[in-house]
């Protein structure tokens, strides 16, 4: 019943969706690793204007992430290898979530190196009343041990969904690696083990070459390419993850505008991820929930929900 | 709510898209912007640095993508923001497109950001060793330190065209040496050979201020170390946000583990910087 | 000993490479569909400052390809999907090819919907003197019956390789398809098979959406991405298969400088393809040529062949 | 090397970056912009094309990517080449940053390009429907037809505003008639609603031409085929080349199979089309 960016006058919009047992008011989280700790965006917007965010990557004992360099620009994108540098999971709920406003729904991103390091972060964060949801990150691109290989096969992607699930009763969310042939397999797999939602994707794996040296220009060589370059392969994936499942999706990849939140929702996402927009424009994920009201507004939908998965496809011609 | 006293005294970041007052060709692809930011605070520490975005925030093209990092030049403060004023040279994409914005359009800011300079003890020397585009950075702490301090600003460029408009700090009571890499201006060669020369080789109560290329900082961290003088640098890493959520900045600490240049620096005592691994 | 693009006085620069069997001039090709039938580009630049040219698709019959909408832009690149139409292999031989000067090296490039109609096309393109090789297109994502399942699942893939490769004894490069797990492995098995080279990668397959009709932009739904903003991808999974097979490899995606032809030929291939870039700039080929000899001049390189696979990695630390 | 009589006729197309004369905003985002463009051919095509790029053939950002289709409205051939100008309207990104593009900035040109337009038979009459943009596409249709026929302009616009700058073709002998949806000027309606009123519903020996949006066009086709007149459209559809090699632009032909509107078109007999999955 909120209705966040309402124009005067303008029909009120019902925004809240709710993602596998996550209740948002509106749709908009923002991406693991683009919005920090959720502390460091006070001066720039007002974190209750969005549903929540998802905080960065959390891993049983602190860690140093990788030597620089660390990110690149790309052509409507950017690479990182920042190496999953994190102050660790007690740091995180002692130091770091009491900043947090406690009316802003937090999702906790999980990461480790074997299934039970995983487990072991789920439970330590499973009864702290402001975390509201465990995201398992079984993608990414660019750290050694671990890592791309969860979400690149099924059989150990489904191992790591099980022993996660079994660790936490509170709702589950498995993101994937689009560096796959089939996303929908991946999407099934994490449903049949009880997944409550899948978030998608991951940053695509690739490489960036500094032609002066002759060398990679990530110390790490491969890194993860995301922002708009990205967003069409995102959009495809998640389109292909919906028709394989029921489950609610969070769509990820690209999204800087209300209008592109506006696609992963026809696509069939229940909630939208805003990421390496922030970095932009630090009010841009505030600017993605006015925009989806806008549209709503203009389009006479009542509710944001009736757009999830709203996308007609043209008789086959 | 209420802001703490030490982010008053830094000044609690900004974003807007701030009016270009005027952004001049000043010779050798160095040029001078001046934007009107709304909203940006009453206090800028020197040596802080703000994120550039040609077209403003919410820009038509998204390459290319990231905002620019630029030291924040001078500062003019008034009511409900401020005139802030930058250098840059021209040297790829973002900063030609830096360059064609014109009076009247938009360029989007976020700052200012990072922690600054700490300024020579009082009645104490400084040394400030500018070169490049470093001159930027140090404006505004040599504007403050001679207030208080001796200062000597040791300026290097390639050849005098590169050296841009010195009026302003000409106008600061330093002493003022340059050296150019062709001679075409003062000293030739290293602005580094200028720290022996400007006497000073023994003081150990003189603080150092490096700002420039990276090998040029090195050289001065590891004289200041010989020496035993305190240094301080300004160091510049790729930035994707620029307020230490993307880690993407991270510079090696000689204690192992990384700070954010974005958030904990720009400006490091020299002696925290890991300079082998940077 | 060709030295195209050589500003006057400057070192002159060897520029000819061997590509599985085709020797070009220079190493850089066009991409498929991207150049027609390369009678189109004579009123914008010269074809024989390029090292030769691959044809659009040919398929047995002529082909008359999908409903529009067939293209649409995206941030730093386009989507696609135009359904391999085509004039068909006998039109092609008797009507496009004597337009061609005789001194331009042609690669044709073979599309079927079963390996049986793949292995008829490539016998009849098999005596032509002007075609220098062929490239079998594994991978195209958006057409319905053959296309993509070729280049995804590697037992397809082996056969297609294996049935072509007896149909010809002329250069064979099979073109890979980027929406794979696993790019180093589907190198293998073309490797394994027989095939002379690797042309990789086609488009990346993506979705478009437009929010007033709420219908994909592209009547096919589905379609592939191309251009600047897959570069770093194709850079990584280029670097990747460089690692796995000795076969050489063509490089594709998003090249429209010199410079980015190096950063390829670093990543271990021995020619480039360009693309997306043709449309943009009609010259872009020659231009990308150029840039290459001007790159090597400037950095005291006697011969192109000695940048391939010239990347130096970090000491892992 | 030698060119064919009939490309001569129609021009070999040029690909050259163009300095831009003038570029100004004649109202309701509709801007005129005048390119001198090396290498154009003496002959340009009524209803020929050319595709833009803001920034020049090796523009800086890669986002837009594609370059623009405009048809060319008039031509001022010169030694050496030709000023070209180009009618457009601001709708999207693309012609957003046209409209940015200053006198002497260049602008990337490839053309002339496409099927121009058949003229109507010496002592024939002719109807041109023009809504919108359309207009930038038969000036030099209108101006070469008068010549030698009896030429009606029916133009449509949503309101007077939205007609931009007529002077060019009130300077021409022909019949102008104006219908705004507003009816802000002329007759208030759609501009098909002229055709009637016109008088000439009876008259075989008539050519109708259209070019606008979609829907507008097949109206005027569809009246054509009852009446037995012969008509042609130019159809705009999204086009990445422009020139028939990515087949994007394909458009159903009414006999099965494409054409594509780049290299066959724009211009088509429209019995040629097939309007129901256009
Ligand atoms: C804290 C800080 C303060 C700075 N202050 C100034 C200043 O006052 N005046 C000035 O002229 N320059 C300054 N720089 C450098 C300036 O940010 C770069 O020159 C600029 O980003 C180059 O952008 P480009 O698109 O023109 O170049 P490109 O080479 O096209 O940029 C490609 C990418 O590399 C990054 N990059 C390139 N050079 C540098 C660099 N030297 N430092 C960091 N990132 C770089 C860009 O931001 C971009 O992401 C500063 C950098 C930092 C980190
Ligand atoms: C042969 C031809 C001649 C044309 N002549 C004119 C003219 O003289 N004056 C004029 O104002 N417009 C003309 N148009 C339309 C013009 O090309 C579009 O308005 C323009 O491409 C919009 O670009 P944008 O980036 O501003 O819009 P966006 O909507 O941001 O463009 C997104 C994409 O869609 C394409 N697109 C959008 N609208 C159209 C359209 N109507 N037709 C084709 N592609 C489109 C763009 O080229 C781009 O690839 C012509 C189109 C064609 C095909
Ligand atoms: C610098 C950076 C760091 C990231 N760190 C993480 C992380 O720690 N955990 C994670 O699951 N995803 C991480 N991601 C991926 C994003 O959450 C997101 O999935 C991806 O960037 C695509 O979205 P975008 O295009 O909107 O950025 C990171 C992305 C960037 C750019
Ligand atoms: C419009 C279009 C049509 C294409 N048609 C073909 C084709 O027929 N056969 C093929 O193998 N690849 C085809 N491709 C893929 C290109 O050859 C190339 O692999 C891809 O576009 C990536 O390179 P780029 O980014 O330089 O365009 C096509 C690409 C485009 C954009
Ligand atoms: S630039 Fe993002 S953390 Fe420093
Ligand atoms: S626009 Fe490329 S073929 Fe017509």
């Amino acid at each position: 019943m909120t209705s966040d960016g309402a124009k005067p006058g303008a029909a009120s919009v019902d925004t809240s969706v709710n993602v596998g047992g996550i209740q948002l008011r509106n749709p908009v989280l923002t991406a693991s690793g683009t919005f920090g700790y959720g502390t460091e965006f006070a001066a720039f917007m007002d974190l209750r204007k969005i549903g929540g965010f998802v905080a960065k990557s959390l891993t049983l004992e602190p860690r140093s992430g990788n030597m620089p360099a660390r990110i690149v620009e790309t052509p409507s994108g950017m690479m990182n290898a920042i190496g999953i540098e994190n102050v660790g999971v007690e740091a995180f709920i002692h130091e770091k979530l009491p900043q947090i406003p406690e009316e802003v729904p937090v999702v906790a991103s999980v990461f480790g190196t074997d299934p039970e390091m995983y487990a072991e972060t789920c439970r330590r964060l499973s009864d702290v009343p402001q975390i509201k949801g465990l995201e398992i990150n079984a993608s990414c691109p660019h750290v050694k041990s671990g890592g791309i290989e969860f979400g690149q096969n099924p059989k150990v992607l489904a191992e790591l969904v099980r022993v996660t699930r079994k660790a936490t009763s509170i709702p589950l969310l498995i993101k994937l690696s689009p560096n796959v042939t089939s996303v929908a397999e991946m999407a099934k797999v994490c449903e049949a083990e009880g997944a409550d939602g899948i978030s998608l994707i991951n940053t695509v794996q690739a490489l960036e070459v500094n032609i002066e040296t002759r060398r990679p220009v990530l110390r790490n060589v491969l890194g993860g390419l995301s922002g708009p370059a990205i967003r069409p392969i995102a959009l495809r994936m998640v389109w292909q993850a919906a028709q394989a499942v029921k489950i609610p999706i969070c769509g990820i990849g690209g999204i800087a505008t209300g209008e592109d939140a506006v696609k992963f929702l026809l696509c069939g996402a229940t909630a939208v991820q805003v990421g390496t927009a922030n970095y932009v424009n630090p009010k841009a994920a505030q600017e993605v929930a006015e925009g989806l009201v806008a549209y709503a507004q203009a389009q006479g939908v009542s509710a944001l929900r009736d757009l999830i998965g709203a996308l007609e496809l043209p008789e086959s011609g | 709510m209420v802001a703490s006293s030490e982010a008053a005294l830094a000044g609690s970041p900004t974003r807007s898209d701030a009016e270009v007052v005027f952004n001049r060709d000043e010779g050798a692809d160095n040029w001078r912007m001046r934007l009107r930011v709304p909203g940006w605070p009453r206090q800028t520490a020197p040596g802080q640095f703000a994120m550039l975005t040609p077209g403003g925030l919410t820009k038509l093209s998204s390459d290319p993508l990231l905002p620019r990092p630029m030291a924040v030049y001078r500062v003019f403060t008034e009511a409900g923001g401020a005139e802030v004023e930058f250098l840059y040279k021209v040297v790829g994409r973002g900063t030609t497109l830096l360059s064609q914005a014109e009076a009247g359009e938009v360029v989007g800011v976020v700052g200012p950001l990072g922690q600054g300079f700490s300024l020579p003890p009082s009645k104490g020397k400084a040394v400030l060793v500018a070169g490049g585009t470093g001159v930027a950075s140090v404006y505004e702490l040599a504007a403050l330190a001679c207030e208080k301090s001796e200062v000597w600003l040791l300026m290097g460029a390639r050849s005098a065209a590169d050296l841009g408009n010195l009026e302003d700090f000409e106008a600061l009571p330093l002493n003022l040496e340059i050296a150019t890499e062709d001679g075409s201006r003062g000293h030739r060669g290293l602005v580094t050979e200028l720290m022996g020369a400007a006497g000073l080789d023994g003081e150990e109560k003189l603080t150092l201020y490096a700002c420039g290329p990276t090998p040029m900082m090195r050289a001065v961290a590891k004289l200041a170390a010989e020496r035993g003088q305190r240094c301080f640098v300004s160091l510049e890493n790729p930035m994707a946000c620029g307020f230490g959520v993307c880690l993407g900045c991270a510079a090696p600490r000689s204690d192992g583990g990384f700070s954010l240049v974005c958030r904990d620096g720009p400006v490091f005592d020299a002696c925290e910087i890991d300079w082998e691994n940077l």
